[in-house]
C-alpha cells in the first residue's frame, strides 16, 4: 500500500502524477530546483521542497538529495515521471536501498532494456526482427568511422542511454560524423548523465509505431495496442496518435505478441514501451524498449479508458493488474500535439520566457495536460514543453477536426511555440489521409509560408494598434488609469514583456 | 498616428484614428473599421465589419510576431518619423557585415571557427546548448570571421555577440 | 445540408455550439448585446454582430432581430441553445418562415410539450404515470388557492412555458401561496416572456432523473439512457451525473421506453429530455420534456462516446440519426457541476463581477465547458453559470474522486463560485453513497461550516499578506515598480477589483 | 506590520514582517515562517514547512474572503491603529439597527415593508431581481421599519440603502 508519493520531476508529468496520486488518495511530495518555486507541480502537491540550482544535475539529477527529501517527508515511494531519472538504474537502486518504492521497472530490468544496446541484444535472442547497427556502444572517432561505414551511410547516431530524441543524429556521410559524434555525445551527457552512443542503419522515410505494455509482478504482461509518432522534428515527437491509421487487427496482435514477449524476456514490471520502426515496404524493426511512462501516454488513456499512471501505481504497490488482454478495448481515436516552447519558423529555436497571456483550448473530449498557467515562465533550464494537448473522437476524421479545432482556440503570448506550425500539420492533406513518416515535417515546413491577403492585413492592422497603443500610452505617463475602456487592460505592468 | 509596417520583404503605410471607441486603420489606402479589445496581454478581439478575428501579438526583440487565423507574421513597426530618419540616414553597419548573436541564453558547447577564417553561407560557427538541446548557428553569408568573442563552456545572454564576421 | 449558423445565445452554449459547428466545417454567426462585446462566444465565432441593450427582451430575446441578423449574414439556419428562445414556438415558426432551419423540435412539437401542462395531457394520454396537479395553467389568486386546495399542500408552483428552475416555488400553506405566486410569475416572465404557471403536488425528497432522447425526421426515435440531476439548489440543478446510481438496466430500459413513447406522440424530432421524479417506493412519474439541449447534456456524452450537437445538426440537416438503439453502449460514469457565479454561503445571492484570476481545471478526463475566461466580466443581466465541470471515470468511485481533485484544482477570483459548496458536496458520505435527493443540498448546507485549526491560521496569513502587500504598495507611491520579485504579480492593476 | 484580523466571532493579533524574500507572520503569538507567492490577482502560493498551499483571497466588500483546502473564511483585516480607533470610538451605528443594503445591483421588483411596521427576524422585506432570480432580502432581526427608501420597479446599485429599520 503507497500512502505518500515523491514525484522526482517538473513540468506537466510531474502534474500529471500528482493528479492520479490525489485521485488515488495519495499524499504527495513535490521537488523544485530555483528556477521552478512557481511551477505549477509545486501549486498542486501537498508538499514542496527544494533541491538545489536551476541545473539539472545539482537538482533533479541529485539522486542523494532526492533520496534525503523522500525520506525526511516520509515518503513510501518515489515516481521519476520521464527523463531526468526515469531511466536510471541506480536511481532505481538507491531508492530500493532506501526502503523507498520505486514506480517504475525493477533496476535489473531497465539495465537490461534501459542500455540500447543491450536490448538489442535481448531482441536479437527473442527472434525480433531489429534494424542493422552495432550492439555494443562505439568508444572513439575511429572506432565509429569503422562501424559507421560496416553498417553503412546514412546511420544514426542514438544515445545508448537515452531516448526522447536525445542525442540523436543523422549521418549520410564520413565527412559529418565526427560534428555529429561530438553533439550526440553532449547532449546525451547533459540528458542521460552518460554519453555513450551506438549507430544504427537509418531507414529511410520510416514510420515510428509503438506498443504500450503493463506487466505486473505476478508474471503477468498485456498490451494496450499501439501508438503512431511518426510526425517528429530533430527525432523528437510532435504528434502522436492511437491508434496508427497504418495498423490493423492483425498487424496490432503481432506487435502486441512481439512487445509482450520482449517485456517478459527483461523481466519487466510496470508500464513500458516498445518502439518499431517500419519501412516502405511494411517491414517491422525493433527498435528499442522505453522502460518508463511515455509522453504519449493520454493518447492510450483516451481510447482505452484505462488509466496509466494509477495502473503504475497499482503494480508499484504489488498487485496484480487486474486487467486481462481480453478486457483492453479500444473506442474510437485520441491525438496528441505537443505545445512547445520553439519557433517553428526560426529552426525550432528554443523560446524560454514568462507566458504573458494564455487562454487554453478545452470544451469536449479535450484534454489539457500541462505544467503552466498565465504568468508562469518556462525556464531556460529545461526542456521546452509546455503542454500536451489530446483531443478524442469517434473515428480519426473526427479526432483531427477537434484538434483543428483546438488548436485554433489555444492562445499564448509571451513565449513562440509550436502551435501555428501544428496547427498546418493536421490541416495537411497528406496528414489527414494518413500519410506518415518521420520525415513528414521536413517535407512540408518549406511549404507553411503565410498566405497574405486578408490575414496579412489582419496582422498589419494588430500589429499597428499594438504599437499605437503603446505609445499613446507612454506619452501620457498615466498608461493605466488614462487608457479608455476599451482597452483597459492593455497597460498591464509586464505587457511586451518579450521587448524587455 | 502613422506608421511603416515591415513584412517580409514589403513595406506598408499604416494610420491609426481613433473616434467612438473604434479605430479607423487605413493600410497602404485601404481603410478599415475595427472594433479592437485587448483581451488579455497580447491576445486581440478585432471586430471588422462582423467578422471575428482573434491576433497575438508578441513583441519579440523588436519585431512583432503576429499570429492569427493559423498564420505567423513578423512584423516591424516603425513610428513614421523615426522610420523616415532611420532609412535616410543609410545603413550604418556597411554591406555584407554578420553580427551573429546568441538567440537566446545558454552555454556555448562548440566553436568552430577562429577570427580570419573564410567561413561559406551555412557553416556551422557555433553550438549553444538551451533546454536540453544543441542549437547550430550558422553563417547566413560568405564572409572572414573578425572576430570571435566567446569560447565553449562560457555562458551567454540573449542579445549577446557572438562571432563578427566583414 | 447546412453551411452557416446563426447561434442565437450566449455563454458556455455558444461556445459549445460554435465548438461543433466548427468540428463540422459549418461557419458560425455570434450575436451579442452591448454587455457582451467582449464575451468568448463573440472571439470564437466567424463572424459576431450586436442586437442590442444587455435586458434579454430587447436582444437575445429580439426575434425580429435575430432572424434580420441571420438573413443577413447569410446563416442558413439558426441554433437556439437553451434558455432564451430555445422553447419558443413563435421563434422556430419564424425562422420557418424567413427560410431558416431551426436546429430543434418542429414548432408544433413545442407547443405540445414545451407547454408543460399540455405535455401533462399528451403524458396521460400515453398512459405514462404522473405526479398529480392541474393540466391547465392557474389564471388568478383565487382559482390558484382553489387549485392548490384540491391539488392538496405542500404544492410546487412551475411556469407552463419553462424549465430550469426557473418560476418554480414551494408552497407549504395557504398564507404563503400568494408571495410565491408572485415571485414564479414574475421570474417566469423574464425568463420565458410568459407568466403562465400550474400546480403539481409535491413529491418529499424525490429523486430527479431524466432520460435523453433523439429522434430524427425519420420517425427513428432513440434513447441515451438516463441522468441523475438530483443535487440542486432554488429549484436549480447544480449536479448531474450519469448513469444514476439509482437506475439499473431493467430502470433503464422502462424509462427509455417511456421517454420514446412521450416524444413519439409528440411527433418529436431532433434532442430532447424527458425528466421524471422518484419517490421514496420507487414510484416513477413523469414531470415534463424539455424541448431543447440540456445544460446537462455533457455527462450523457462521456459515457456514450456520442457529440449530441453533432447530431442535432444532422438531424437538422434532415439526415437520418444514423445509430440505432442496439449501437449505444454506455461506458463508466460522468459528473457535472456547475460553477455558477454565486455565494453559496451568502443564500446562493448572485455575484456578477469581473474574473481577475482564473486557473481551470484540466488534466485526465476533465472537461470544461466555459464561457468565461481571465479577464473576462459575467454581467448582472443573465444567468449565473460560468463554467461547466465534466469528468469521467471508469466507475462512479472514481468519477468522484476525479471531480474531488478537479474542484481542488479550479481557482476562480473576482466574483464568489459555487466551488466550495461543490467540493463539500462530493467529499459528503451520503453523496458518496449514492443517497440523493432534490432535498439534499438544503439538509447538508446547515453542516458546510469552516473546520477552523491549520486551515483558518492559513486563511489568516494569505488576508494580512494582501493587506500587507496592499498597504506597502499603496505607501510606496510607486507600487509595480517597487515590489520585489517574489511579489512581482501582486499590483497589476485590477486586482483588488472587489473592493472597488 | 500589526493587524487585527476578525474572522467569525473570533479576533486575531497578527503581525507580519519580512526578510530575505519571506515573510514572518505571528499569529495570536504562533510564527510561521511563510514562502509567500501571487501566481495571479488573488491566487496565492504558500509554502509552510514544507506543506504546499494554495489560498484564494478576494476583497469584497471590505472582508478578504479566502478559499483554501476546500474551506471559505470571512476575514476582516484592519491595521491596528484603525482597530484601536474604530473601537475605542464605540459603535456609532447604536445597538439593535439594521442598515439594509443591496448586496448586488439589480432592479427592486417587490417591497413588503412600510415605515412604521413592525418585524420580525426573518421576515420578508425587499425582493430584488438579478441575474434572472428573484433574491429575498430579510430582516436579520426584530424591530421597526424607519425608513423605506427604495419602491417597486427602481433600478440599485450594490451597496444602495434600502430599508433601515430601528
Amino acid at each position: 500500500m503507497i500512502r505518500k508519493v515523491l514525484v522526482a520531476n517538473r513540468g506537466e508529468i510531474a502534474t500529471r502524477v500528482i493528479r492520479a496520486c490525489r485521485e488515488q488518495g495519495i499524499a504527495t511530495v513535490a521537488v523544485y530546483s530555483e528556477a521552478d518555486r512557481e511551477a505549477l507541480h509545486v501549486f498542486m502537491a501537498d508538499e514542496a521542497h527544494p533541491i538545489g540550482p536551476p541545473a539539472p544535475a545539482e537538482s533533479y539529477l541529485d539522486i542523494a538529495t532526492l533520496i534525503r527529501v523522500a525520506k525526511g517527508a516520509g515518503a513510501d515511494a518515489v515516481h521519476p515521471g520521464y527523463g531526468f531519472l526515469a531511466e536510471n538504474a541506480a536511481f532505481a537502486e538507491a531508492c530500493a536501498t532506501a526502503g523507498l518504492v520505486f514506480i517504475g521497472p525493477p533496476a535489473d530490468a531497465i539495465r537490461k532494456m534501459g542500455d540500447k544496446t543491450a536490448a538489442r541484444r535481448i531482441a536479437r535472442e527473442m527472434r525480433v526482427p531489429m534494424v542493422p547497427g552495432t550492439v555494443e556502444p562505439v568508444r572513439g572517432d575511429d572506432e565509429a568511422r569503422r562501424a559507421a561505414r560496416e553498417v553503412g551511410y546514412p546511420v544514426m547516431i542514438k544515445a545508448a542511454m537515452g531516448g526522447g530524441g536525445k542525442g540523436m543524429r543523422l549521418v549520410r556521410a564520413d565527412a559529418e560524423l565526427d560534428a555529429a559524434l561530438r553533439m550526440a555525445r553532449s547532449e546525451a551527457t547533459t540528458a542521460f548523465g552518460d554519453g555513450s552512443v551506438y549507430l544504427e542503419r537509418y531507414v529511410e522515410e520510416p514510420r515510428h509505431i509503438e506498443v504500450q505494455v503493463l506487466a505486473d509482478a505476478h508474471g503477468h504482461v498485456i498490451h494496450l495496442g499501439e501508438r503512431e509518432c511518426s510526425i517528429q522534428r530533430r527525432h523528437q515527437k510532435l504528434i502522436e496518435e492511437c491508434p496508427s491509421p497504418f495498423v490493423d487487427a492483425e498487424l496490432r496482435a503481432k506487435l502486441g505478441d512481439a512487445a509482450c514477449r520482449v517485456a517478459k524476456a527483461a523481466g519487466y514490471v510496470n508500464a513500458g514501451t516498445v518502439e518499431f520502426l517500419v519501412d516502405r515496404e511494411r517491414n517491422v524493426y525493433f527498435l528499442e524498449m522505453n522502460t518508463r511512462l511515455q509522453v504519449e501516454h493520454p493518447v492510450t488513456e483516451m481510447v482505452t479508458g484505462l488509466d496509466l499512471v494509477r495502473a503504475q501505481l497499482r503494480v508499484a504497490a504489488g498487485e496484480p493488474l487486474g486487467i486481462r488482454q481480453e478486457d483492453v478495448a479500444w473506442r474510437g481515436w485520441a491525438i496528441e500535439c505537443r505545445i512547445n516552447a520553439e519557433d517553428p519558423f526560426a529552426g525550432w529555436l528554443p523560446s524560454p520566457g514568462t507566458i504573458t497571456g494564455l487562454r487554453p483550448a478545452a470544451g469536449p473530449w479535450v484534454r489539457d495536460d500541462s505544467g503552466a498557467y498565465e504568468g508562469a515562465t518556462i525556464p531556460r533550464h529545461y526542456d521546452t514543453l509546455i503542454s500536451k494537448l489530446i483531443v478524442w473522437g469517434p473515428d480519426r476524421a473526427a479526432a483531427i477536426a477537434r484538434m483543428a479545432r483546438a488548436l485554433d482556440e489555444y492562445k499564448v503570448t509571451g513565449v513562440r511555440t509550436t502551435i501555428p506550425v501544428l496547427a498546418r500539420i493536421i490541416a495537411h492533406d497528406d496528414f489527414r489521409a494518413g500519410r506518415l513518416s518521420t520525415q513528414f515535417l521536413e517535407r512540408i515546413l518549406p511549404q507553411l509560408t503565410p498566405s497574405g491577403g486578408r490575414l496579412e492585413s489582419i496582422a498589419l492592422i494588430a500589429a499597428a494598434l499594438a504599437e499605437y497603443e503603446r505609445l499613446r500610452g507612454g506619452a501620457s505617463g498615466q498608461a493605466a488609469t488614462a487608457a479608455p475602456g476599451a482597452w483597459r487592460q492593455a497597460l498591464r505592468p509586464g505587457w511586451r514583456t518579450g521587448s524587455r | 498616428m502613422n506608421f511603416v509596417l515591415t513584412s517580409g520583404s514589403r513595406t506598408h503605410r499604416v494610420t491609426v484614428t481613433q473616434e467612438n471607441g473604434r479605430y479607423r486603420v487605413t493600410v497602404d489606402d485601404h481603410a478599415w473599421d475595427v472594433d479592437a479589445r485587448l483581451t488579455a496581454q497580447g491576445i486581440f478581439s478585432l471586430l471588422i465589419d462582423g467578422v471575428s478575428h482573434v491576433a497575438d501579438v508578441d513583441d519579440h526583440a523588436g519585431v512583432c510576431v503576429v499570429d492569427v487565423g493559423g498564420e505567423t507574421y513578423s512584423i516591424e513597426v516603425e513610428e513614421q518619423t523615426r522610420y523616415i530618419i532611420r532609412t535616410r540616414g543609410g545603413a550604418a553597419g556597411g554591406a555584407g557585415g554578420q553580427t551573429v548573436k546568441a538567440p537566446l541564453p545558454g552555454k556555448i558547447t562548440y566553436v568552430s571557427v577562429r577570427a580570419g577564417d573564410a567561413v561559406a553561407a551555412g557553416q556551422s560557427l557555433v553550438v549553444i546548448e538551451a533546454m536540453k538541446m544543441e542549437n547550430e548557428l550558422k553563417a547566413t553569408a560568405a564572409g572572414t570571421v573578425r572576430e570571435v568573442r566567446v569560447a565553449a563552456g562560457q555562458a551567454v545572454n540573449a542579445g549577446d555577440v557572438l562571432v563578427v564576421i566583414g
